[in-house]
C-alpha cells in the first residue's frame, strides 16, 4: 500500500494523503491527471474493480469533489481518488471506457449533481427523476423541505417538528444549550 | 387561445414522444389531413360516473364484489415487500377471496403500498384509470397518508387522496400482514355498506384530480384520461 | 317438434349440472394446490363470486368487433364440444346432439376456440396477448397430433367415428376399456392432456411472469367471464372427452364425476411439481415422445 | 457465432444486422421488432422497475433498464438529519435485508468518531446480520423456480421466512426493520429462550433445504430451463463490478467476510461455495449453499454469543453528535454482494454526504443490459431474479 501510494505520489504528483485505515488511503489528484492515474491504477496496480463514483457537494469553496473509490482484490486494498472541480462549469473527462458501470454513475451524477462528462453515453437519458425543472437535486443549494412544502400537499393537521428540536425535547427536556 | 393555455400546450409538446405528436400527414390520394394521435390512438373521453340503480340488485352484487377481491399486483413502494407472506401458508389471503392479478384490466383493488415517487404516481394513474368501474384504492404506510419520514423528500407526494379516491388508509411503517388483513376487512365492510363508490367520486371530481396530478408531473405527455 | 324442444331443455340442464359441476372441480383443484402449499386455499364458491362480480362490472372498453368475438367464439368452441358430446352412456336425456361422427367434429372445435380467441386477442392491441396466443397455437397444433393418431387408432380399433358406439364397445367391465385393450393410444392421449388442459409444464400460454397473463391480457368485465365461464365448461366436457375414449364412458352422474375429476387430477398433479417449458421446448416434447407413441398406436391397428 | 446443429434453431448470426460497433440496427417502422414494456406493474421484474426490450421474435435484441420508481432521495434527506436520526431513514434504502442498512452506517459513523464496540454487541450484531440473509436467501432459493411456475418451494420457504421473522420480532421488536444495530452497539440482549427456538427453526430450515433439493434442483425440467441460460464471462467480473454470490458463481472467491473480516467474522469457520459455470443454475445452487452455510453459521454464533455483557459502548449525546472531519467506507456482504456505505463528515452534526453502494446498481443496469441480448423472452425473468436484483438500492 504505502509502496504504491508513494509511486503514484511521484508519478502524478498526488497531494493531500489521508490514511483511513489500514487498506484505506485516499489521494487528491488533479483534474486533469484523473483519468490516467485511474487508468494507471486498475492496468499498473490491479485495481480492477470500481467499488463507486461519487460526488460531494463544497458549496463554500465553490467545487464539487469526486470521488473513484478503486478496490485491488488480491491485494485487499481500497483508494480513493478524489478530484475537485469547479462547481460552476461542473466538467470531467468520462470514465466509460475503463468500466461498463461508469456510464451508469455518471448518468446518475448528470441528473442529481449537474456534472457534464462529455462523451459518456446516454448522458442526458433521464435516469432516476422524470421531467425534473429545478435545480439538480443533490446540489446543496436545494432545499427539499421547501421544495415539497410548495409541490405537494402537506396534510393539516400534520405536526412537522424539526427532528433535532423534538428529540431534544422529549428525551432530554432539562438540557440547556 | 389565451397565453396560459397556449404556455401548458407548448410545455406538453416538449416532452412527447416524435409519434405522438400533431402533424401533417398526406394521403395515398393526395389529401392531406391533421393527425393528432393522442385523439386518434387513444381513447380520451371523461370518465362517466355510473350510480348503482336497483338498491337490492346492487346489495347483493355489492357482497360479491366485497369477497371477490382482484388485487392488481403492482408494488408501488417498500410496503410491498408484506404482499408475497400475505399469500403464503402463514396469512393466506385467498381463504377470504383475494387474488393478484397481473393486468388493471382485471384487477378490483389497487395497492399503493408504501411512499409514491413521482414516477411511480404517473403509472399508478394510470394503472388506475384502466381498471373498471367498480375499483378501490387500498394505501398502505404512513407515507401516503402524510408523506411519513418522507415528509421533506422533493420526490414523494404527501398525501394520496389529492391524486386518487382512497378508500381505506392502512397506518404504520410498515403496516404488518395482519395489519393489511384488518384493512381489507375494512375495505370489505365499505364496500357492503355501498360506501366504495371511488370510481364514481373519481368521475364527478375529475378536474380537480387532473389539476392536482399535472401540478407534480411536469412532463404531462399522455391523454388526460387513458384507458 | 316437439321433441326437440325437449331435448334442448334436457341438454340446457345438462349444460348447467356441467357448468356448476366445472367450477365446483376448478375450486378443488385450486384448494388441492393450496393444500400442498401449506395453505386452507379459496372457498369452495369463490368461482361463482368471481363470475358474479365479472359479469356485473359497471364499465367495459371495447377495442373493436372481432375483440367482442373472440370471447364468444371461444364460447362457441367449448359449447361445440359439449353439445356433441354424450355425457351419460345409455341415458336418452344427456346423450345431447351426439351422431354418427361426433369424434371428428369435436377435434374441430378443440381448435376453433383456440382460433377465435387469436383473432380476438390481437385485436386487443396488447403485444402481450399477441405472444401469448402466438405460443398457444404453436403448442396447441403439436398437441394435437399425438390426439389425433390416438383418436385414429381407436377408431380403427372400434371401427366407427361415434363416440356413443366407442363407449358402448367398453362397457362390461373394467377388462373392455381402451386403457386395458389399446394402452399406447391411451398414452398417448394422455401425453397429449397435459397441453391441452395448460398446467405447468406446458402453462406458456398464460405465464405470468412473461407474458402477464397471455391472451386475455386485454379481456375483463363481461368478456373475462364470458372467457371464464368457457374454461370450467371446457374443463369439463374435454376430461368427459378422455373419459369416454378411453375409460369407459359414465352411466350415471356420479361416475362421471369421479371419473372427470381424476382426468383432471392427472394434470394437476403433474402441474404442481414442473416448472415450465418453453415454447420450442414443449414443441419438440411433443414432437418426440408422444408423436412417437401416437404413431405405434395407429400401426399397430392398421 | 456458432453453428447451430438443431435445424429448428434457425441461424441468427446474419439477423438482426448489426452496425460496425457491434450493436443491432434497430430499425421500429420496419416492423422486424417489437417494442416491449416489462413493468413497472409486471409480475416479470423483481420490485418496481422496468425493462424496455426491443424484440426480434422471441429473442431480446436491446434491453433498457429504467429506475427511479423508488427514488426517495435518502441521500439527501440524510443530509438534513442527525447522525442518530439517519438510522431509521437509512435502513429503508434497501427493504428486503435491512440489517446490512444499519451495520453499514454504524460501522462508518464508528470509524469516523474512533469508537470500539463491546464484544459482546459485536456478537450480537453478527447473528442478527446471517439472520437477515437467513430470512432472504428463505425467499430467493426457492424465488428462481418460482419464476419458472414452480411456486411450491416458494410457498414453504415464505413460511420458514415467517418464522425467521418471528425470531427477529423476539430479538428487536421489529418484523422487517429492526434498528437493532445502533452507534456503539446493539440495542438488548438474547431473549430467554431464543437459542432453543431458533434451534427448533434451523432443523426446520434443514428439512425444507432437503425437501427443495428433490422438488428443485434434481427436476429434469428446471435443469433443462437454467443451465446454459444467463451466463456471466468470468472476463465481465471486473468489467462489470460483479460481486457476490454472482462473482462467486462465475467462479471468483470473493467474500467480503472473508476478505476483509468484519464483527466476528474471522473467528467463525466457514469456506464460501464457488461454482464454475457461471449460468442461472450455478447461481442458484450457490445460493442454495450460501443457505446451508448460513445455517451452520447460526449455530456457530449461538454457540458463542455471551449471554450478558455490556452491549454498548460509550458515546457522545446522540443530539451533539459531531463527527471528526473525514470520509470512509464501510462495506460488508450482503445477500446480494457487496454492501457498502461512503460517509463523508465536515466537522458538523450532520453528514455532508452520505452514499451507498448497492450491487444491483451494476447488476441490474450494465449487466442485465447485457445479458438479456440474445436472451429468450421466457429467460429474463429467471435471468433477473438470478442476479437478485433489488431495485431501491439503485436509486436510493
Amino acid at each position: 500500500m504505502k509502496e504504491i501510494i508513494q509511486d503514484i505520489k511521484k508519478r502524478f504528483n498526488c497531494t493531500d494523503e489521508i490514511e483511513q485505515s489500514k487498506t484505506q488511503t485516499y489521494i487528491t489528484v488533479k483534474k486533469e491527471l484523473a483519468i490516467a492515474l485511474i487508468t494507471h491504477l486498475r492496468d499498473i496496480e490491479g485495481f480492477t474493480h470500481l467499488v463507486l463514483l461519487t460526488a460531494v457537494d463544497w458549496i463554500e469553496n465553490n467545487q464539487f469533489q469526486l470521488t473513484y473509490m478503486l478496490n485491488n482484490p488480491t491485494k485487499k486494498i481500497d483508494i480513493g481518488v478524489r478530484v475537485f472541480i469547479n462547481r460552476e462549469t461542473a466538467t470531467m473527462d468520462s470514465a466509460h471506457h475503463l468500466w461498463e458501470q461508469m456510464a451508469t454513475y455518471q448518468r446518475e451524477l448528470k441528473e442529481m449533481f449537474g456534472i457534464d462528462f462529455p462523451g459518456s453515453p446516454r448522458l442526458n437519458e433521464p435516469f432516476i427523476l422524470e421531467g425534473w425543472d429545478n435545480i439538480p437535486p443533490y446540489r446543496r443549494d436545494f432545499d427539499t423541505l421547501k421544495y415539497a412544502q410548495e409541490t405537494f400537499f402537506p396534510r393539516e393537521g400534520r405536526e412537522t417538528n424539526d427532528p433535532a428540536e423534538f428529540m431534544k425535547k422529549k428525551m432530554y427536556p432539562d438540557e440547556e444549550k | 387561445m389565451s397565453d396560459n393555455t397556449k404556455n401548458i400546450e407548448e410545455k406538453k409538446d416538449k416532452f412527447l414522444a416524435e409519434e405522438n405528436k400533431k402533424r401533417i400527414v398526406t394521403g395515398p390520394d393526395g389529401v392531406q389531413f391533421e393527425v393528432d394521435p393522442l385523439q386518434d390512438y387513444f381513447c380520451d373521453k371523461r370518465p362517466v360516473a355510473k350510480d348503482p340503480k336497483n338498491k337490492v340488485i346492487e346489495n347483493f352484487l355489492n357482497w360479491a364484489r366485497a369477497e371477490s377481491l382482484w388485487v392488481l399486483g403492482f408494488g408501488t413502494g417498500c410496503g410491498n415487500i408484506e404482499i408475497p407472506p400475505l399469500l403464503t401458508p402463514r396469512f393466506d389471503a385467498f381463504r377470504y377471496g383475494i387474488q393478484m392479478r397481473p393486468t388493471p384490466r382485471q384487477s378490483s383493488v389497487l395497492i399503493i403500498s408504501g411512499y409514491l415517487a413521482v414516477k411511480t404516481l404517473k403509472r399508478a394513474i394510470r394503472s388506475y384509470e384502466q381498471m373498471q368501474n367498480p375499483k378501490y384504492v387500498l394505501a398502505l404506510g404512513s407515507c401516503t397518508i402524510n408523506g411519513g419520514m418522507y415528509y421533506d423528500s422533493y420526490n414523494t407526494i404527501n398525501r394520496l387522496d389529492y391524486y386518487l379516491p382512497v378508500d381505506v388508509y392502512v397506518a404504520g411503517c410498515m403496516p404488518r400482514p395482519e395489519a393489511l388483513l384488518s384493512g381489507f376487512n375494512k375495505l370489505k365492510e365499505r364496500i357492503k355498506a355501498g360506501r366504495a363508490e371511488g370510481a364514481n367520486d373519481y368521475a364527478n371530481k375529475f378536474d380537480w384530480y387532473k389539476a392536482n396530478q399535472k401540478k407534480i408531473i411536469k412532463d404531462w405527455n399522455m391523454p388526460d384520461y387513458n384507458w | 317438434m316437439n321433441d326437440i324442444i325437449v331435448k334442448l331443455l334436457w341438454t340446457l340442464l345438462g349444460l348447467f349440472i356441467v357448468l356448476n359441476w366445472g367450477l365446483l372441480m376448478g375450486a378443488t383443484m385450486r384448494k388441492i394446490v393450496a393444500r400442498v402449499a401449506h395453505r386452507y386455499g379459496i372457498p369452495f364458491y369463490q368461482p361463482w363470486l368471481d363470475l358474479i362480480k365479472l359479469y356485473s362490472n359497471r364499465s367495459s372498453i371495447s377495442h373493436g368487433v372481432m375483440f367482442y368475438l373472440g370471447p364468444v367464439f371461444r364460447l362457441g368452441g367449448g359449447l361445440g364440444i359439449f353439445l356433441f358430446l354424450p355425457l351419460i352412456y345409455g341415458s336418452e336425456h344427456f346423450s345431447n346432439f351426439s351422431w354418427a361422427g361426433d369424434l371428428i367434429l369435436i377435434l374441430y372445435f378443440q381448435f376453433f376456440g383456440m382460433l377465435g380467441m387469436a383473432l380476438g386477442a390481437s385485436d386487443g392491441g396488447h403485444p402481450n396477448s399477441v405472444i401469448g396466443i402466438t405460443r398457444g397455437l404453436g403448442q396447441f397444433t403439436t398437441v394435437e397430433v399425438p390426439l389425433t393418431l390416438a383418436v385414429i387408432s381407436i377408431a380403427l380399433q372400434y371401427n366407427t367415428l361415434s363416440i356413443s358406439e366407442i363407449v358402448a364397445a367398453q362397457q362390461g367391465g373394467f377388462q373392455n376399456w381402451t386403457l386395458v385393450t389399446n394402452p399406447l393410444a391411451t398414452a398417448a392421449a394422455m401425453l397429449s392432456l397435459l397441453g391441452l388442459f395448460r398446467e405447468a409444464p406446458f402453462n406458456l400460454v398464460k405465464a405470468p411472469n412473461e407474458v402477464p397473463i397471455g391472451p386475455p391480457t386485454e379481456y375483463h368485465s363481461a368478456f373475462l367471464g364470458i372467457l371464464r365461464t368457457n374454461g370450467a365448461l371446457l374443463h369439463v366436457v374435454e376430461a368427459a372427452l378422455f373419459m369416454n375414449l378411453f375409460f369407459g364412458g359414465a352411466t350415471h352422474w356420479v361416475e362421471f364425476i369421479v371419473k372427470t375429476f381424476l382426468v383432471y387430477f392427472w394434470s394437476v398433479f403433474v402441474g404442481v411439481v414442473s416448472p415450465r417449458f418453453r415454447i420450442e421446448q414443449s414443441v419438440t416434447w411433443f414432437l418426440k415422445i408422444p408423436l412417437a407413441i401416437g404413431i405405434l398406436a395407429v400401426i399397430l391397428y392398421i | 457465432m456458432k453453428k447451430n446443429n438443431k435445424i429448428w434453431q434457425g441461424d441468427r448470426s446474419k439477423y438482426p444486422a448489426f452496425d460496425e460497433y457491434g450493436n443491432p440496427i434497430i430499425d421500429l417502422k420496419s416492423h422486424k421488432f417489437t417494442k416491449l414494456w416489462h413493468g413497472p406493474n409486471h409480475p416479470g421484474v423483481t420490485g418496481n422497475m422496468s425493462l424496455e426490450l426491443t424484440l426480434s421474435g422471441d429473442e431480446v435484441v436491446e434491453a433498457k433498464t429504467h429506475v427511479g420508481y423508488l427514488h426517495r432521495g435518502f441521500e439527501k434527506l440524510m443530509e438534513r438529519r442527525l447522525y442518530i436520526q439517519c438510522f431509521p431513514t437509512c435502513i429503508r434504502m434497501c427493504v428486503p435485508e435491512a440489517d446490512s442498512n444499519e451495520y453499514v452506517l454504524a460501522a462508518s459513523i464508528e470509524e469516523l468518531g474512533g469508537i470500539e464496540i463491546p464484544e459482546a454487541a459485536s456478537w450480537l450484531r453478527t447473528l442478527v446480520l446471517e439472520m437477515a440473509r437467513l430470512q432472504i436467501l428463505l425467499r430467493t432459493v426457492p424465488g428462481q423456480a418460482a419464476t419458472l411456475s414452480l411456486g411450491m418451494g416458494a410457498q414453504w420457504g415464505m413460511y420458514l421466512r415467517d418464522l425467521i421473522l418471528d425470531r427477529f420480532e423476539e430479538l428487536t421488536g421489529g418484523r422487517i426493520y429492526h434498528m437493532f444495530i445502533i452507534p456503539g452497539g446493539v440495542r438488548g440482549l438474547l431473549p430467554a429462550g431464543f437459542k432453543k427456538r431458533m434451534e427448533e427453526n434451523l432443523v426446520e430450515i434443514e428439512e425444507f433445504i432437503d425437501k427443495i433439493e428433490d422438488l428443485i434442483f434434481t427436476n429434469a425440467i428446471f435443469k433443462k430451463r437454467t443451465i446454459g441460460i444467463g451466463y456471466i464471462d468470468p472476463s465481465w467480473v471486473d468489467k462489470y463490478g460483479i460481486v457476490g454470490p454472482n462473482a462467486r458463481a462465475a467462479g471468483y472467491n470473493r467474500d467480503v467476510r472473508k476478505d476483509y473480516p468484519y464483527l466476528k467474522y474471522n473467528e467463525l469457520d466457514f469456506e464460501p461455495y464457488v461454482g464454475k459455470d457461471s449460468d442461472v443454475f450455478t447461481r442458484s445452487q450457490v445460493r442454495k449453499h450460501e443457505l446451508i452455510q448460513t445455517v451452520d453459521l447460526i449455530r456457530q454464533i449461538l454457540a458463542q454469543v455471551p449471554e450478558k455483557g455490556d452491549i454498548r459502548a460509550k458515546t457522545p449525546n446522540v443530539l451533539h453528535w459531531e463527527l471528526p472531519k473525514g470520509e470512509t467506507y464501510q462495506r460488508s456482504e450482503s445477500s446480494r454482494g457487496e454492501y457498502g456505505l461512503y460517509v463523508v463528515s465536515d466537522g458538523s452534526k450532520y453528514p455532508r454526504r452520505v452514499n451507498l453502494r448497492g450491487p444491483s446498481y451494476t447488476h441490474a443496469v450494465a449487466l442485465l443490459e447485457k445479458l438479456l441480448i440474445n436472451a429468450n423472452i421466457a429467460d429474463v425473468h429467471s435471468i433477473m431474479v438470478s442476479l437478485q436484483t433489488c431495485p431501491p438500492e439503485i436509486e436510493r
